[in-house]
């Protein structure tokens, strides 16, 4: 089916310009291939470039490998800047004894997930403002444990808080190749949920501090 | 009519929604705040949630705390502030508008309000989807064997004969200063830190508490623990910059933790 | 290349004679694939069938994949009387990578160095009276694990103290004979590596012998 790996490894050099010729396309895709196969963590191209021989466009090659994989039972998939092989989903009926019981995520840590992933960078306020109520400590601690959320720049205000951005291995988990490809992303923007819109005025919604005289003022609650 | 509404609301709901809306009066705890509780109630409403008549929202969220308060039900503090908020915005919206007042109309709130809603629910189905996603050892796999792709790290380092004489030609005359500098028995420099740290980061594999770097015999005289601590923190800030720490801290005086970015590189 | 799965998984049945047909081989075929490259260990064709709906053939369909990788940077290779995916055996350098940064040896180093050199056999409470600052554990064991200072005989004194002395890599990369070809301080004043005049009551330097009984000889560290 193929040129013997053999051969193509060590035939001698093509009629070339270069001395240092870079493999066969194919070879390099064979190159790929087993790099792909044998991590099961998503490799990089820069990755790739820096375990393969000089001159070598891993680029190109994965993008051969990916063709050459589809409609099979494993997959080539992008996640974020980096390359993994994944088994197709259609097949995973087959693999009950690969599955690994995750941790049954809370309502809370799945939504504050939900919210870093479609809200990105977003602040612990933010994220307090969007739900309503104070996230707890253990919400993010999980998250970050589970290295599906970290810490992304601070936001440049006043406080310089932190904002939490998802993670490759969010991405790798969920199938995702990129941030953006999240689904209903786009609606959400079109319909302005993803703004961060001021409150007019002040709110009592996600602003915990003003819960604390909120026993002083009684006569506010009668009508 | 307003709290005998919603139950007479109620009444008419399906027993579903007869059970939830009994589960919301007896069991607030199940509720997660106030907007998550409006969220709720506008279900009750059974239109589209841009369409919600925050007025009616108002009204159904004070009779609810109303019968709780019958009920004798304790309600978290913000709970009622956000009863007493809806009051006021009740009043805003149902009252001609006051020119003497400054701020925000009541419509320019209730449609912040409803937005909210309309946000926490996006998000609620946005996280549903997110979970409905095949996903990575459920649906998909990844491969079963590593066969353990390596990365053998190989650090020479370089020093040349004149480094090592100058230096020490550094140390040996470094006295003739003496006068002008200061006492540092007791001060842990950033770069003794630095150095410390650079040597020590590439076994952090996992988080850890940036006071276990501190050098032995730094912890118990409070003078110098507080320096090595604050040499510590600004040397491992020195290295969150060059990229080969994390450092993070989940709440106020929690413990500073790091973790290497070594193996990431 | 391949027919779509999709096609395949839901094409009507074949004239078949039983109710409960198999899926048609290139169907089995993506499935001990996925199976084979999800698994921990390799997969006998036993463990095979009963993954697979009733009626598959795993043998030939392990054979036809067996085949489709025939060349490929993956292989499909018999393990016993198990089955299992491996890397091709010519691309295991690919696996390894080396990574070799030089970096300049620390300020801290050096000068702990410097010392050990000029004063073997010393030890770490005399380097940290001589240099002013306690000498940090990392230092010492970078450059016992460089090879250029190793562990002396130990002091006989209170403690029994170690000394630690340079080594022949040392003395080798250093291009010295000895640690005593050390220039001198006056040596170093003459190339213009001291501009300062020297500490009344200086030690001589490349002295090695003296400092035999250092611990004897506080005075020597005094300025």
């Amino acid at each position: 089916m193929e040129q013997d790996p053999k051969m193509a490894t060590h035939s001698a050099p093509r009629e070339s310009d270069s001395l240092f010729d870079a493999p066969p396309m194919a070879e390099q895709e064979r190159m790929v291939e087993a790099v792909l196969f044998a991590s099961s963590e998503p490799v990089t191209l820069r990755d790739l470039e820096g375990r393969m021989p000089h001159g070598c466009n891993p680029g190109e090659a994965v993008e051969h490998l990916r063709k050459r994989y589809e409609g099979r039972g494993v997959r080539v998939v992008r996640v974020g800047e980096a390359w993994a092989m994944r088994t197709a989903p259609d097949l995973g009926f087959l693999m009950q004894k690969e599955i690994v019981e995750t941790r049954k995520l809370s309502r809370a840590a799945i939504e504050t997930l939900a919210i870093i992933a479609y809200h990105q960078p977003v602040t612990r306020a933010e994220i307090e403002e969007i739900r309503g109520v104070s996230v707890s400590r253990g919400t993010i601690d999980q998250l970050l444990e589970m290295e599906w959320i970290r810490l992304g720049r601070r936001r440049m205000t006043p406080g310089r808080p932190v904002t939490f951005v998802v993670t490759p291995v969010f991405l790798d988990h969920f199938g995702l190749e990129s941030a953006r490809d999240l689904p209903g992303l786009k609606e959400l923007r079109a319909a302005g949920l993803l703004e961060n819109r001021p409150p007019p005025g002040s709110l009592p919604l996600g602003q915990s501090e003003e819960d604390e005289d909120g026993g002083a003022q009684p006569e506010l609650f009668e009508e | 009519m307003t709290e005998q509404n919603l139950f007479h609301e109620i009444a008419a709901q399906s027993v579903e929604e007869r059970l939830a809306a009994e589960a919301l009066i007896v069991d607030v705890d199940g509720y997660e705040g106030p907007l998550d509780l409006l969220l709720t109630l506008s279900r009750t409403q059974k239109v589209d949630l841009r369409r919600i008549s925050v007025l009616e929202l108002a009204r159904q969220y004070l009779s609810f705390v109303e019968r709780a308060k019958e009920l004798r039900l304790e309600l978290a503090a913000d709970y009622l502030v956000m009863a007493a908020w809806l009051a006021y915005l009740k009043s805003r919206l149902l009252l001609p508008p006051d020119p003497s007042e400054d701020g925000p109309s009541g419509e320019e709130l209730a449609a912040h309000l409803a937005f909210q809603l309309e946000r926490l629910q996006a998000m609620r189905d946005a996280a549903a989807r997110l979970m409905g996603r095949d996903q990575r050892g459920r649906n998909f796999f990844a491969r079963g064997q590593n066969e353990g792709i390596q990365r053998i790290r190989t650090v020479t380092y370089s020093a040349n004969l004149l480094d090592l004489m100058q230096g020490y030609a550094r140390i040996r005359t470094k006295d003739d200063f003496r006068p002008f500098v200061m006492d540092r028995d007791s001060v842990f420099t950033m770069e003794e830190a630095l150095e410390r740290m650079r040597a020590l980061i590439g076994f952090t594999g996992s988080w850890t508490d940036m006071l276990s770097y501190l050098p032995d015999g730094w912890h118990k005289d409070p003078v110098k623990r507080r320096s090595a601590t604050a040499a510590t923190f600004a040397a491992s800030l020195q290295l969150v910059k060059e990229g080969r720490l994390e450092i993070r801290q989940s709440d106020n005086f929690a413990p500073i933790q790091l973790r290497s970015l070594e193996e990431e590189q």
